[in-house]
């Protein structure tokens, strides 16, 4: 039989990076362990939300489950359109894999999602360590003023607070700023010794690291933390010498240094035509077929996403980013955090090098929400 | 006399030039004025201004005897003092039956209904079919404005001002552009209306105002230079070096 | 004499039997194609559904623009106050009567129209696109900022509709939300028709070609524009309702301003200034995107764009208002 | 100077599916000046426009001087010698007067200007201002000299004294003899006041319903009743 | 006190990137009247030019910045003859319909061949680095931002207002029929004036980079701040312009820095106020 797979993401428009890396991901797993599970061919349907567009995403799912007949819904890079489709998941009976939408609550809106991505509070929360144990005690929080960048404050604020640090300033800005000077002004007057950012990975982070530099900030030795998005590696070409010594926490560098990693990275390089163009979201939707193909081999092909999701809870395997298990509470993934600094590697590229790790971690995002 | 309209040293500059300099006038039902002058003398901005589309920098205007110097161009209509255009001012993609219809239904306070047709109204239809009749424009009446010749656009504009009824009416020269054979409609739609209406009439066809003014006043570099009857106007040297030039001579007025 | 009003009476009655014409076929047309839908893509209600709320958002739009001359690019801004609103009534207020949410989405949807109205009928033109802008920006700044109503960027989620008149459920299949959608679309379509050639319909129009015109004649033109944005608005709000009701999450792309321009392109594509421009506009646009997207999911955005450019080459007055173009001209050679 | 500056074949135009003119033809001679006159709606403006490239021409061929311009732009027919006032003035009303006359120069200079100041003395003080803020009058005499300014060859006229003031109208009307006197300039005009275009045209041609009804002289129409009763409807000439 | 001087300076730099990169707009809005909503996709041609010139090909920058400016019109001019031809004098919203037509294509089309990653021109060694200020540094490049803006302003002033083409320019756009009937080529001054709109939006899309970095999505993402510039100031006018792009970036700025986390309520609730008092802009031109 032909078992059908639906993924929606953002394959056009300002975030079809983002949806290219998915397919790329899904392709690498595909050509790695072959797209047949057990007797059954597996056939990947692609629909395209470019914008959150949660009415677009509940539609292409309703039509992907009740006309194309798929048994798994994957992909979703926005919250929102993750949260439409999750009501439908126990009435067609399918169950949902995020590769990447980030908002912690979205796995308790059924039993039926299972998350192979990260969480903001996830790669936000070890960052406090990081800079407490940098010697900076005085940080200012600047985060794009929308869902991911407030999880990203929260995070950090908790983590930061309960090391005995101090958050002189949060700010949010508008997620369509286009020059940061202002901002790095007011971070010049806050008297922080340390920034922590987030800004959603794209244009706007190259903006946002130059004018950290170009208004000295760099210069006067006032530290930059952040989750890893910022610093995503198909912006660093772009983003280069600027970017240079950032620190950021994230669950997936290109480079990690492991077998399992190398042997994905050809492989989604390879899917992906240019591969500069790789990102986090590809190991996301790497993992998450593994999850899928789990999945399949413990229902037999059959129809069933409760069986199914029962089977990969509390699920472990060594992905390219490194150990990881799925959580059977709560269904999220548990993996290692990653210290990383941005670095230039021999042939003139940029890279962000993995210094330190945070082991198994969960999603302290979850525990928050109750 | 009673006077239904009024004006009381009205002013205007436009950056400087004094367009309309402390011009006071009244009229009463029934008259039939004329206002000439020469290019630029003022008139149409007089008009604007008495009907609210600019404002003045001074003065009053009074319609029967309430003054309306800061009710806006709707309230005037509303009070009865209505005008037409000089470049005429239609809804290209309208036919003139709808022009006339809005006309109608407005000035019956009718023009806000949601629901029926004006096309399903007897009473509308008959009038705006005896004025487009009156006007020559029977024919023409469900065509697309933007289809029919200017001549016939210049009638429909004065369909529209006489299908609000008012009390007092401003005619921005409103046979130009209508050809001499057409010019007799004009004239016999303005003698049928009702003897209280005062009307005030701008116009370059010396022939028409003095076939229809009882009363001229001329209006030079933004002042009245001249007020009274039409046979005294040709006598007066001033009127005809800044205006009439040769047709003073010719008689017409006789 | 007699004889103009005798034809004219003729005529009158002519037009107006050809009207109420129009009038049944346009109902017929949009069940008949809502029959056909559902017989043809069983499986695809749900797209279906989607369309037949932004089709209510579109001929909103078109009241505004292709009846008044209204530039906007912020029409968004009613289509997502009324989803808002009547997902805020379920969330927070339980009201989940399904008629009492498209209720509260058609009254949230009036007041923003009113809102939207005072502020857009300030300028003309370019500027008063900029005002738009402005407005739809703010719009969705504040659904942003008031998170805890309305959920921010990560949406209202958590709206459970009760099953319509007690009985009809909502799920996956759609088939309710579908049918529900139809009543509304043929409803609201027939009540405009209404009020588009109504005396008020005039004057509209009027004012849309030379407010100055309209003031020389008594009316106010801000007045019948207020009006109009108001009924704009409570129809743009039922779409939004629908919107809520049928996907159960309400997302802040439904007060962006990505949706109010793409609303004005599926305006423009059918034709504006016809109600049944602004649905064919709809069908065809979200129609083609969905096939063209499932086809090729990666570059479909440049079929759509030669699809536009093809539109304004081949038919500059829109898609119906062509086709209508070319039967009125036949009509008038054949006469 | 070609002995026939225009020459009029067959000519036939309307708009989209409407035709208005059918077949009309006609010549006329160097420093002529053709009265066109015709009732309302009869294709007078039709006529002129067509004559100016700015109709659509189903048939027919239009000759200027030596030239062939039936399959020439509007521009092209202007560098060839073709002046047109229409009727509805069409002032730039973004430009200031003297921009607005600036456009109809034609590559001549600057100082040129001043032959249209000189013909109409209330254009000069009002040279600032923009086209839109001019007085009816203003912009019909800011149209006229516009085209002058061209030094047209034929100068095609629709409607020149509509809103003018008699003393302006009588000047304007001599100014137009003289140009057309000195034999640079060929005159197509219309007008509504029959007497004043049949006082200053040496020949007319009546429209009705688009094709040519009458033509002749001044003089042998003010005596053809009949035909100025039928054709202008007008009840006769002094 | 600082901190005002500080925020002027930065609002003169990010007013003057907005100008450079939007002026273009104002020319074929105000003056072609040609809602052109595709302006963005022009300036990201350009971007992506310069960027293939000076990163792959290894071209100094000047040279990049020329071979963007033109590489842009040598692409533009059959897009005006075949498409934009077409819809000089049609009403706005068919315009509208045709230009976001032309931008979808120009995005695909973009995604297609360069990818959706951010491309960069690198600058000159000139160019990089800050000059101080003495309260404060600012980027050099931003400086020269600054003097782009005022030397195009300038330019574009003398040519629409001074010059024998910039009246026939405007004449043709009040009336093109009328214009034609007076000997103005109509089509060669529409096609001229395409071109330098379009040579202003590459040139704008170039030196903005280092602001609005190029990526297929640049043709849409920046759409709406061009707009709202554009007709802030009143379409047409350059210092109409200029002062908007100053004034919005000054607002902007200052929003920024006392409110970051209301900027955009401040941002829009400015425009809102500004054109309530001027409905048609800063610097509308009359009659229209
Ligand atoms: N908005 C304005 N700005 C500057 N000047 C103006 C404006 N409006 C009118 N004018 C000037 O005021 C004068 C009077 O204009 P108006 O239109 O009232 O003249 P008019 O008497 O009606 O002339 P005509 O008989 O030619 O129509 C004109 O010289 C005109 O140029
Ligand atoms: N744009 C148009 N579309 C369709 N028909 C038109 C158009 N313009 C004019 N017509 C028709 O063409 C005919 C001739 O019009 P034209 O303007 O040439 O008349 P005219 O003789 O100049 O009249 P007038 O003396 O009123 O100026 C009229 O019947 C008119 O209805
Ligand atoms: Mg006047
Ligand atoms: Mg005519």
């Amino acid at each position: 039989d032909t078992i059908k797979i639906g993924v929606i993401g953002p394959f056009s428009g300002p975030f079809a990076l983002q949806g290219k890396n998915f397919k790329a991901g899904i392709d690498a797993y595909m050509a790695l362990n072959g797209s047949k599970v057990g007797d059954d061919d597996l056939e990947i349907i692609y629909r395209d939300v470019p914008q959150p567009d949660p009415a677009q995403s509940k539609g292409l799912a309703q039509e992907l489950v009740v006309k194309e007949g798929v048994q798994y819904l994957a992909g979703f890079y926005f919250t929102p359109d993750a949260m439409a489709v999750t009501p439908l998941l126990e009435q067609a009976n399918v169950p949902l894999v995020i590769m990447n939408a980030a908002t912690s609550a979205i796995v308790t809106k059924s039993p039926l999602v299972v998350r192979t991505s990260f969480t903001l509070w996830q790669t936000s929360t070890p960052i406090a360590q990081v800079a407490k144990d940098a010697g900076v005690s005085k940080v200012i929080s600047v985060v794009s003023d929308y869902g991911p960048g407030v999880d990203a404050e929260n995070a950090f604020k908790k983590g930061f607070e309960a090391a005995g640090g101090q958050i002189v300033e949060a700010i949010r800005m508008p997620l369509a700023t286009n020059d940061f000077s202002p901002i790095m002004q007011r971070v010049k007057d806050s008297g922080a010794e340390g920034l922590f950012a987030f800004l959603p990975s794209g244009p706007t982070t190259l903006g946002f690291v130059k004018a950290f530099n170009e208004n000295g900030l760099k210069d006067a030795g006032i530290k930059f933390f952040a989750p890893g998005d910022l610093t995503q590696e198909s912006d660093l070409p772009a983003l280069g010498e600027a970017a240079l010594g950032i620190q950021t926490t994230f669950h997936y560098a290109v480079s990690h240094d492991s077998p399992e990693n190398k042997a994905f990275v050809e492989a989604a390089g390879k899917a992906i035509g240019n591969p500069a163009e790789l990102s986090f979201p590809s190991v996301g939707a790497y993992d998450g077929m593994h999850v899928i193909y789990k999945m399949i081999e413990a229902t037999g092909g059959e129809q069933d996403a409760g069986k199914a999701v029962d089977a990969v809870k509390g699920l472990s395997w060594t992905s390219p980013r490194g150990p990881v298990s799925i959580d059977p509470e709560s269904r999220h993934i548990t993996q290692n955090i990653y210290l990383r600094e941005v670095a230039k590697a021999e042939d003139g590229s940029y890279y962000n090098k993995e210094i330190a790790t945070f082991e198994k971690q969960g999603d302290p995002g979850l525990a928050a929400l109750k | 006399m009673s006077t239904i309209f009024e004006v009381r040293s009205l002013k205007r500059s436009f950056g400087g030039l004094a367009v309309t300099n402390n011009v006071s006038l009244a009229m009463a039902p029934g008259d039939r004025v004329a206002l000439i002058g020469p290019n630029g003398a003022g008139k149409t901005t007089f008009v604007n201004l008495v009907t609210g589309n600019l404002t003045p920098d001074s003065g009053d205007v009074l319609i029967g005897g309430e003054s309306v110097t800061r009710i806006d161009a709707t309230g005037r209509v509303r009070r009865g003092l209505v005008r037409s255009f000089q470049v005429t001012r239609l809804f290209q993609e309208m036919t003139p039956a709808e022009h006339v219809a809005l006309a109608v239904l407005q000035r019956d306070g009718r023009a806000g209904r949601m629901f029926g047709h004006f096309l399903a109204m007897p009473e509308v239809m008959a009038e705006v079919a005896e004025l487009l009749g009156k006007l020559g424009l029977s024919e023409l009446m469900h065509r697309r404005v933007s289809e029919i010749a200017y001549g016939q656009q210049r009638l429909l504009e004065i369909a529209v001002a006489l299908a609000l009824k008012p009390r007092v009416l401003l005619l921005d020269e409103p046979a130009a552009g209508v050809p001499q054979s057409d010019t007799g409609r004009i004239e016999q739609a303005l003698a049928d209306l009702p003897a209280d209406l005062a009307v005030l009439m701008i116009e370059h066809d010396m022939d028409l105002v003095f076939r229809f003014a009882k009363r001229v006043i001329v209006l030079a570099a933004g002042t009245i230079i001249f007020d009274g009857s039409p046979s005294d106007v040709t006598k007066d040297p001033r009127v005809r070096e800044a205006y009439l030039g040769s047709y003073a001579n010719a008689g017409h007025a006789a | 004499m007699t004889m103009a009003t005798m034809s004219d009476a003729l005529a009158g009655a002519q037009g107006k039997g050809r009207r109420r014409g129009r009038d049944l076929a346009g109902l017929a047309v949009i069940l008949g194609l809502a029959v056909v839908g559902y017989l043809l893509f069983p499986n695809n209600l749900a797209l279906l559904t989607r369309m037949t709320a932004i089709a209510l958002l579109v001929l909103s739009l078109d009241l505004v623009t292709g009846y008044c001359g209204v530039a906007t690019l912020g029409h968004a801004a009613l289509f997502g106050t009324g989803a808002y609103a009547s997902g805020i009534a379920a969330v927070h207020f339980g009201i989940t009567d399904p008629l009492l949410m498209l209720a509260c989405g058609i009254l949230g949807g009036a007041v923003a129209g009113l809102v939207c109205g005072v502020v857009i009928l300030r300028a003309h033109g370019l500027p008063q696109l900029v005002l738009s802008i402005a407005l739809i920006h703010l719009f969705h700044e504040f659904a942003n900022k008031a998170s805890s109503w309305t959920g921010g960027s990560d949406g209202l989620a958590g709206i459970a509709p009760d099953p319509l008149l007690g009985y009809f459920e909502f799920d996956l299949w759609g088939r309710t939300a579908y049918v529900l959608g139809i009543i509304l679309l043929a409803l609201v379509f027939a009540l405009l028709r209404l009020v588009v050639r109504s005396p008020f319909g005039m004057l509209c129009r009027g004012v849309k070609e030379d407010p100055i015109r309209i003031r020389a004649m008594g009316a106010s033109p801000k007045l019948a524009l207020m009006k109009m944005y108001v009924i704009s608005g409570a129809v743009a709000g039922a779409g939004g309702a629908l919107n809520a009701i049928s996907t159960q999450v309400v997302g802040l792309d439904s007060l962006s301003f990505t949706l109010s321009a793409e609303s004005l392109v599926m305006l423009v594509l059918g034709g504006t200034g016809s109600l049944f421009g602004a649905l064919t506009g709809t069908i065809v646009f979200m129609f083609f995107e969905d096939v063209v997207s499932a086809a090729n999911p990666f570059h479909w955005l440049t079929m759509v764009g030669a699809l536009l450019i093809a539109v304004v080459l081949f038919a500059p007055k829109g898609l119906y208002g062509t086709v209508a173009d070319l039967a009125a001209g036949r009509r008038r050679a054949g006469r | 100077m070609p002995a026939t500056p225009l020459e009029v074949e067959n000519l036939s135009a309307g708009y989209g599916p409407t035709r208005v003119l059918e077949g009309v033809s006609f010549s006329v001679p160097a420093g002529a000046r053709l009265a066109v006159l015709g009732r309302n709606g009869m294709g007078k403006t039709t006529l002129l426009a067509t004559l100016a490239g700015q109709t659509r021409r189903y048939d027919g061929r239009i000759v200027l001087g030596e030239t062939d311009v039936t399959a020439l732009p509007s521009a092209s027919r202007a560098w060839h010698g073709l002046g047109f006032v229409p009727q509805a003035r069409c002032v730039f009303p973004t430009l200031t007067v003297e921009e607005n006359l600036f456009v109809g120069l034609k590559g001549r200079p600057k100082s040129a200007l001043q032959e249209a100041y000189g013909m109409f003395p209330r254009l000069y003080e009002r040279r600032r201002n923009l086209g839109s803020q001019l007085s009816g009058g203003e912009q019909q005499m800011l149209s006229t000299a516009r085209s002058i300014l061209g030094r047209p060859s034929v100068l095609l006229l629709d409607e020149p004294l509509e809103g003018l003031a008699p003393v302006i109208c009588e000047e304007l009307m001599k100014a137009f003899a003289e140009l057309a006197k000195t034999g640079d300039m060929t005159i197509l005009l219309v007008e509504q006041r029959i007497q004043s275009a049949l006082d200053f045209a040496d020949q007319v041609i009546v429209l009705e319903r688009g094709r040519i009804a009458w033509s002749g002289t001044p003089d042998s129409l003010s005596k053809d009743h009949a035909a100025v009763e039928r054709l202008l409807g007008v009840g006769g000439l002094h | 006190m600082q901190t005002v001087f500080s925020i002027a300076v930065d609002a003169l730099a990010y007013g003057m990137v907005l100008f450079v990169i939007s002026i273009g707009l104002s020319v074929t809005m105000g003056l072609m009247r040609v809602v052109n909503l595709a302006h963005g996709a022009f300036a990201m041609i350009g971007g992506y030019i310069a960027s293939y010139a000076a990163r792959d090909l290894g071209l100094g920058y000047g040279f990049a910045v020329l071979l963007a400016v033109f590489g842009t019109i040598v692409i533009a001019v059959p897009i005006e003859r075949l498409l934009y031809r077409r819809i000089y004098g049609a009403p706005e919203l068919t315009q509208v319909l045709m230009t976001i037509g032309i931008t979808f294509c120009i995005i695909g089309i973009a995604n297609y061949v360069f990818g959706p990653t951010l491309k960069t021109v690198p600058l000159p060694p000139a160019l990089q680095g800050s000059v101080d200020l003495g309260f404060r540094s600012i980027a050099t490049h931003r400086i020269f931002a600054i003097g782009c803006g005022l030397g195009v302003a300038v330019a574009l002033w003398y040519l629409i207002e001074k010059t024998a083409f910039g009246v026939k320019l405007r004449a043709a756009v009040d009336n093109a029929a009328m214009a034609a009937a007076l000997g103005v080529r109509t089509e060669i001054v529409y096609a001229v004036s395409f071109a330098v709109a379009v040579g202003l939006a590459a040139l704008g899309g170039v030196v903005g980079a280092e602001l609005l970095p190029v990526e297929p999505y640049y043709a849409l993402r920046y759409m709406v701040t061009f707009l709202v510039v554009v007709s802030v100031g009143g379409a047409g006018s350059i210092p109409g312009a200029l002062v908007a792009c100053l004034l919005l970036g000054g607002i902007d700025t200052a929003g920024r820095y006392l409110v970051p986390e209301f900027g955009e309520f401040f941002f829009y609730l400015a425009v809102i106020a500004i054109v309530c008092v001027f409905p048609r802009g800063l610097a509308g031109r009359a009659g229209q």
